[in-house]
C-alpha cells in the first residue's frame, strides 16, 4: 500500500484534467452554473459522455468481468480530485460511486446487468438517498415496494437524479426492506401520468444541486432484499462514499489554494504584491499545511478502500481512514474556499469569479454523507475516546 | 440659545401644531421639518438643525413619532457619509443646494471611492479628473457602488495630479449622476443578488461648483467620509441578530443538535454576548466623552461572528443547508445580513470581512493605531503615483 | 450600572498600583517564585499586611457595621486586576473573596466575628474547599464534625491556606452539613500533636500554590449549618469568586499584552522590529480585541455582583454575567499568557523572565472555580440553547 | 564495489565473528565497528562508513542488534548536526580527527550558533573571531546551548568580518570547548530544569586548523547544519507520544470528562492521525526519490499539536492539573517532550515552537520557498553588518 500516486493513477489524472481543461474551464462551469440558477440543467451530459464513455470512468469501480475497468477506489479518488478542482458538473460521484457501491455490495443478477450498462456509460445511475445523510445513521426506507411491484414515495436530497436513466432506491418490503431499481425514461419523466417526477431543488450547491424524486406507483425492480430495517448497501454505499468524497474536497480545496496563492503574487495594493504581507503568508502557510495534510488523509482513505473487499463490509481500519479523511478534508475544503474569497477581496465576492462555486460545492461537501463532526464521533470507539457518560 | 430636552421638545410640539401630517403632503411635511431645523439637530440653523447637542435627535424622535419619515434604509449613504462631508467642506451654496433634497429622500446619493484596483488602498485609484476651464472631464471605472441605478448624485474621489504621491494627487467631487458618460451596470454577487454596480465615467464634464475642499485635498476629505462609514457598518443596530437566528432554529429542531455544534454554538453565544457588552462599554465612553479605541474592533469582532455563525447553521440545517432560497438576479433596495434564508446569510456573510475596509485593514489599524506597533516598510509614501509598480 | 470604572475605582487601582509597583516588582515576585519552588514560604506577608491593612483591601466586602469598607464586588474586582497584573503572591482571592463571600452567605454570629477580625486585616482566612471545584458541582464536604466538636478530615487543592489563621472547612454534621471554623494558631500548626496540618504541593502557579490541609481533631465552631447535603455557603463563593476571578485574569492578560507590546517593538531581527511584521501585528490586534472583550466581561460580573444581594442567592443575570465572564476571560488569560511566551521567543522560555509566572497563573485559573467549558455549559439554559438528547 | 544488501549483513556478519562484544571493552567495541566501517556505511570509507547507500544502515543495524551502542540520544548534536557539516567541509585532517571519537561517543559536540540578539535572524550574530597569526580570537556569548557543560568540542559560527553585509562576513570553527576563556552557564527554563547553558566566549584562542570551510562561507556551512537540525527536530519519531499519553489519561479518569474537551480531543485525535499520514506520506516520497516540501510543514504542525494537547491535559486534569511534579533545578542529559507529568509537558511544549526555527520563520518559509509568494522588503541584504540598525 502506498500513499503516493502510481503512474497509471498518474496518467489516468492526466487525461481527466486534459479533457476537463479543454471542456469545463471555470467560465464554462460559471455559464452553466447561471443557466442552472435560472432554471437550466445543471449537468453537462456532452463532458460526463466523454468522461464516461471515452476515458471510461464510469466503470472504473465495475469488475472487469461486468464490463467495467476492474480499477479500484484508488483510481475513482483520482478522478474525483480532478473534478473537485474544476467543480465538474458531471454525475461522477452520484452514478459512478454511490449508485456503483450500492450495486456492488447488493450482488446478484439485476445489479449485475446494471452495472454493466453503468461501466459502458450507457447508463447512468443515482442512489435515492438524501445526499446529506450520514452513514452513521442511513436513513430508514421513505418509499415502499407495493404488491403489483411498483414504487410509491417521495425521497429528498438527491444528487444526480436529473442525470439518472436508472434510480435506486431503498424501499419497504411487506416483510423487511429492499433496494430497487426504477428506469426513468424520458418517455415517463415529466409526462402526463408520470411515474417519477424528478424536481431540481433550488441549491447552494449550483454545479451539483439536489433534487426530489417522487415515485407514484413506478414500475421497479428489486436488486437485494434483506431482513430487518437496516439497509447493508446503503450504508456501504454511503461509507465508501464519504471516503472518496474526500478526495473530491481535496480537489476543491487545492484549487482554491492555487488560485489564491496565484492571485495574491499578482495583485498590488500599496504597491507590493499582497502575498508579500506576512499576514497573508503565514494564513497561506497555514492552509497549504492542512491541504498536505487532506492530501494524505484523502489517499489513505483511498488506499485502504482499494484493499477492501468490494461487497463485504469494511473492515475497521478502512473505516477509520474514511472517518479521519472526513474529519479532515470537509473542513480543509471550506476553510480554503472561505480564504479564496477573503484574499481575493471584494473580486471574490462577485458572480463573476468562479471562487463561489467552490465555496458552495465546499459548503455542500461538508454537509454530505455526513458532517466532520458526525465522522468524528464515529472515531471516538476505535480511538479509544469514549464520550462523558 | 441653548437647547436643552425640554426646548427642543417644545419646538417640536409647536412644529407639529403648525403641520398636521395627516393634512400635508409627505414631502412637503419632510421640507417643513428640515426648514424647522428638525431634520438633524446637531447641524447648523438653516441647514436642517438648531445648532444643538446630537443626543437632542432622539427627542425630536420621540415627539414626531409615527409621522412621515425619510427611509433612512433607502438614503443610508447620503445621510450617513454625503452629508457630514458636505458639512464639513461644502461651500455655503453647495450646503444649501445639496442637504434638504437629501434629507428629505428626493435626491438619493452613491458613493464612487472604490475601483477594481484599488480597494484596501484606496489612495491608489485611477480615475482621472482633467480640468478644462470651468468645468472637470472625468474618465475611470468606480466599483461595488450601492444605489447607483437610483442615484441622483455622487461622492466621488479622483485623480487630478498623477505627478505626486498619490495621497497627495487626489480631488473629492459632486458627481452629477445624469450627466453623459455616467454609465451603471449592475454587480451579482456570490448570493445572486446585485446589491452593488460598477459605474463607469467617460468622458464625464462636471462643473467646478461640484468640487468639494481644495484641489489636491480629497484624501482628507474621503478620511470624514470613510469614518463615518465604518461607524455605519460596525455600528447599527439590527432587530433581529444572527445570534438570534442561529439560536431560533436551533430552538426549533431538536432533532438536529449534536455535541459537536453543541459546543461550537455555547462558545459563539458567549462571544456575542461579550461583543454585545464591549458595544455597551463602547457607548457608555462614547456618552462619558472618552471616546475608547474599542470601535475599531467591532466591525472585526462582528464579521467574525456572522461568518461563523452563519456556516454554523448552514451546517446545522443539514438536508435544507443544501438548499437555497432564491437565486433570481434581483437589485434590493435595502440589505438585511440576517434576512432570508441560512445559505443566504452563509454567502452575505462572507462580504463583512470585506466591505467597508477587509478585517486585513483592520488589524493593521489596531495595531499601528492603538498598539502602537510599527509601520511596515513603506514603498509607496513619497513616490509620484505615475511611478507607482503596477 | 456602568461597565466604566467609577472614580473611586481608579483612586482604589492607583493606591494598589502604586504599592505594587514599589514593594512588588516582577523581579521580586520572581525571587520569590524561586524560593517556592525551592520550599519557601509562597506569599509575601509584608505585602499583604500593607494591602490589607494600609489600604485596607481585606475589608472591602464586609459590610460598615462589622467594621469593613462596605465596598462592593466592584472594588473587589478592581484590587483583582492589579493583583492579576502583578501576579502578587498575596492571599486577597482566597480570604478576602472566597473565604469572606462565604462568611456573608452564612450570616450569623460566628461569621460577624470572623468577617470583623479578617476586615482589620488582624485575621487572614481561607476556605477549606479545592480550587478545583466548579460553582455547578461544589463538592459534598469530606470533613466531618465529631460529637466532640473537632473536624476530621483531608481537603486538597486549597489556595492560601499557608496564610491563613482561621479555615472555613465544609463539614459532615450527624444531620446534614455545615460550614465550621478552624483556627490555626502557629503554635498548632506543626507541632507535635498537630490538629490542622498545611502541606504546600509542588504547584504549577509558583504565586498561588495549592495546599493539602489536614483536620485530625482540630476544635472548631460551628458558622452555619444546613439540612441535606446541598452547601449554599460555598456555592455561592465559588459563583461570586469566579466572577471576580474574571478580574484577576483580565490583568494577567493585559500585562501579557502590554508587555509583548513593547518587547516585540523594541526586538529587532531582520533589521527591523519583530513588532513590523504584519502577522505578528494581526495576532495582537486579535488578542488585544480579545482583552478589551475581557474587560467589558469581567466589568459586567463585577457590576451585576456589586448590585446582588450579600447574602442571598444569585438572580440569573449575575449568574450569566459570571458564566460569560469565566467563559471568556479564563481562555483570554491562558492566551495571552501562551503569546507573550510565544513572542518573546527563547527569552520567553526563561526562567529569568517574569512571563512563566503569569502562563502557569493563566493556566492555574483557567482551571480554577470552573473551567470555561463548565461555565459554557451552565449557560446552555440561560441562552436557551439546549444540548443534544 | 556497490553494496547491497546481502554484501552488507556479511559484511556485519563477519565483524561480530570477529569481535565479540561480550569478550571486548565496550569502546574498543565501537572503535572497530568504526574502523570496520559498519558506524555510518553512507559515510566514505575510511571514515567509519562504506560509501553505500544511507538506507542499507538499517541492515547494519538489524544484524548488531543486541550489541554496545554509542547512546545516540546523548551525542545527538555531533551525529546530527557536526558529523555531516565536518564531512562536507572538513579537510581530510579534520574529518580524520573528528569523527571517529564523535561516532563512538568518546568526545560529546555542542553547538554555538544562537545568540541573545540573534535568534531567528541568525545570520546577525555579534560573536567576533579576530585573525591573529595562525589562530583566532573570538570574543561573545552564545545561548541555547545543550550539552555545552559535557562537550569537548562545540561547531561555532562567528563573525570574522563586520564590514560585509551579514550573511558574508561569517566563519564556521570547531571550539575547543576546553581552551582558556569557554564559561558555560547553566540557563534555566520554564520547566525549572536547565537542558540549556549560555556561554561565554573571552579572548578564546582557537588555530586556524579548526576553521571549517573558507573565511566568510560560515552561513552556507551553518546551513548544512541547520538543515539537519531541523530534520532531527521535526523527525524524531518517539516511542510514546503525546496523543498517546494524553489518551491514557482520558481512558484512566472517566470522572473528568465533558463534552467540551470530548470535542476538543476528537479534534486532535483527527489531526494527530492526519499528521502520522503526512510523515508516512513524506518518507515514501523521500524513499522514491522526490522530496517533497511537506517537511517543512511537519515541525509546525507538531508543535502545535504538542502545545495543544499538552494544554488539554492540564486542563482536563483539574485539581490534579493545579500541580507540578518538581521544580528542581536539574540539568538532564537528555529531553523527552512527552516524559514527567503534564505540567512539565505543557510547559515543555511550549519552546516546541521556538526552538530549531520559530513557527513563524517556518510559515514564512513555507510561504516563499514552498507557495513561491515573494519576500517582504528587505533592509538588511546589502547594509554591511556593522551599519545595521539595532
Amino acid at each position: 500500500m502506498t500513499l503516493l500516486y502510481t503512474e497509471v493513477e498518474e496518467e489516468l489524472r492526466a487525461a481527466v484534467r486534459d479533457l476537463l481543461t479543454d471542456t469545463c474551464p471555470p467560465s464554462a462551469v460559471l455559464d452553466r452554473a447561471g443557466s442552472a440558477a435560472a432554471g437550466g440543467t445543471p449537468y453537462d451530459a456532452e463532458l460526463w459522455k466523454a468522461l464516461a464513455r471515452d476515458i471510461g470512468v464510469a466503470g472504473l469501480l465495475v469488475p472487469e468481468e461486468l464490463g467495467g475497468a476492474g480499477a479500484s477506489a484508488r483510481e475513482a479518488a483520482v478522478v474525483l480530485e480532478e473534478l473537485g478542482r474544476a467543480v465538474a458538473p458531471v454525475p461522477f460521484l452520484s452514478s459512478a460511486v454511490l449508485a456503483t457501491q450500492a450495486l456492488l455490495v447488493a450482488g446478484g443478477e439485476v445489479a449485475g446487468e446494471l452495472l454493466g450498462r453503468l461501466a459502458t456509460g450507457e447508463a447512468t445511475a443515482a442512489l435515492a438517498v438524501s445526499f446529506a445523510a450520514s452513514p452513521y445513521a442511513p436513513p430508514a426506507p421513505v418509499a415502499s415496494l407495493g404488491e403489483d411491484g411498483t414504487v410509491t414515495g417521495t425521497v429528498t436530497g438527491v444528487i444526480g437524479a436529473e442525470a439518472a436513466d436508472v434510480l435506486l432506491v431503498p424501499v419497504r418490503l411487506a416483510q423487511g426492506v429492499g433496494l430497487c431499481a426504477v428506469e426513468t425514461s424520458p418517455t415517463v419523466q415529466g409526462s402526463a401520468e408520470e411515474a417519477v417526477r424528478v424536481t431540481t431543488v433550488t441549491s447552494l450547491d449550483l454545479t451539483r444541486p439536489i433534487a426530489t424524486v417522487e415515485f407514484a406507483s413506478a414500475p421497479a425492480r428489486i436488486v437485494a432484499r434483506a431482513e430487518g430495517l437496516e439497509l447493508p448497501w446503503v450504508w456501504e454505499a454511503l461509507a465508501r462514499g464519504a471516503g472518496l468524497l474526500a478526495s473530491e474536497q481535496l480537489g476543491v480545496a487545492e484549487w482554491c489554494l492555487t488560485t489564491t496563492v496565484a492571485y495574491v503574487k499578482e495583485r498590488r495594493q500599496f504597491a507590493r504584491p499582497v502575498g508579500s504581507f506576512q499576514a497573508v503568508k503565514h494564513r497561506l502557510a497555514d492552509l497549504w499545511l492542512e491541504v498536505v495534510g487532506a492530501r494524505a488523509a484523502a489517499r489513505n482513505a483511498a488506499a485502504l478502500l482499494a484493499e477492501a473487499p468490494a461487497a463485504g463490509p469494511l473492515g475497521d481500519e478502512a473505516a477509520v481512514a474514511v472517518a479521519v479523511a472526513q474529519a479532515h478534508c470537509g473542513a480543509v475544503a471550506v476553510h480554503a474556499a472561505e480564504e479564496c474569497v477573503q484574499l481575493h477581496g471584494g473580486i471574490g465576492m462577485t458572480w463573476e469569479h468562479p471562487a463561489h462555486l467552490y465555496l458552495k460545492r465546499a459548503k455542500a461537501d461538508q454537509i454530505g454523507l455526513g458532517t466532520p463532526g458526525d465522522h468524528r464521533d464515529a472515531l471516538a470507539g476505535p480511538a479509544g475516546l469514549p464520550a462523558p457518560m | 440659545m441653548a437647547w436643552d430636552e425640554a426646548s427642543v421638545a417644545e419646538r417640536a410640539r409647536a412644529f407639529l401644531a403648525e403641520h398636521d401630517p395627516a393634512a400635508m403632503d409627505r414631502l412637503e411635511f419632510l421640507r417643513a421639518r428640515f426648514d424647522a431645523g428638525l431634520a438633524w439637530v446637531h447641524f447648523p440653523e438653516g441647514l436642517g438643525g438648531l445648532g444643538a447637542s446630537r443626543d437632542l435627535q432622539a427627542v425630536v424622535e420621540r415627539e414626531l413619532k409615527g409621522t412621515p419619515d425619510n427611509r433612512p434604509g433607502r438614503i443610508g449613504i447620503g445621510l450617513g457619509m454625503a452629508a457630514p462631508t458636505i458639512l464639513a467642506f461644502g461651500t455655503e451654496e453647495q450646503k444649501k443646494r445639496f442637504l434638504r433634497p437629501l434629507w428629505t429622500g428626493e435626491e438619493v446619493w452613491c458613493q464612487l471611492f472604490s475601483e477594481p484596483g484599488a480597494g484596501s488602498d484606496l489612495a491608489t485609484l485611477a480615475t482621472r479628473a482633467v480640468r478644462e476651464g470651468d468645468e472637470w472631464v472625468v474618465d475611470g471605472q468606480k466599483v461595488w457602488t450601492s444605489s447607483a441605478h437610483t442615484a441622483r448624485w455622487a461622492i466621488l474621489v479622483a485623480r487630478t495630479d498623477p505627478g505626486v504621491p498619490k495621497h497627495r494627487g487626489l480631488t473629492y467631487f459632486v458627481c452629477d449622476m445624469h450627466a453623459p458618460g455616467v454609465e451603471v451596470r449592475p454587480l451579482r454577487q456570490i448570493t445572486g443578488e446585485a446589491e452593488f454596480n460598477e459605474v463607469f465615467l467617460t468622458g464625464v464634464r462636471l462643473p467646478d461648483s461640484l468640487r468639494l475642499g481644495e484641489v489636491g485635498d480629497g484624501w482628507r476629505v474621503a478620511q470624514t467620509t470613510l469614518m463615518n462609514e465604518r461607524v455605519a457598518i460596525g455600528g447599527t443596530p439590527t432587530r433581529r441578530t444572527m445570534m438570534g437566528v442561529v439560536a431560533e432554529t436551533w430552538r426549533s429542531r431538536p432533532e438536529l443538535r449534536t455535541h459537536d455544534l453543541h459546543q461550537r454554538l455555547l462558545k459563539l453565544w458567549v462571544d456575542t454576548e461579550v461583543m454585545r457588552l464591549t458595544a455597551v462599554r463602547l457607548r457608555e465612553q462614547l456618552a462619558a466623552g472618552h471616546p475608547g479605541p474599542e470601535g475599531s474592533g467591532m466591525k472585526l469582532a462582528f464579521a467574525r461572528l456572522h461568518q461563523e455563525l452563519s456556516g454554523l447553521e448552514v451546517e446545522l440545517l443539514r438536508e435544507d443547508g443544501l438548499a437555497y432560497d432564491d437565486w433570481t438576479f434581483r437589485r434590493p433596495d435595502t440589505v438585511d445580513f440576517v434576512g432570508r434564508e441560512a445559505g443566504y446569510r452563509y454567502l452575505r456573510a462572507k462580504g463583512n470581512s470585506i466591505e467597508g475596509g477587509t478585517s486585513e485593514i483592520l488589524r493593521n489599524i489596531i495595531a499601528e493605531r492603538v498598539l502602537g506597533l510599527p509601520a511596515e516598510p513603506r514603498a509607496d509614501k513619497d513616490v509620484a503615483w505615475k511611478d507607482l509598480p503596477r
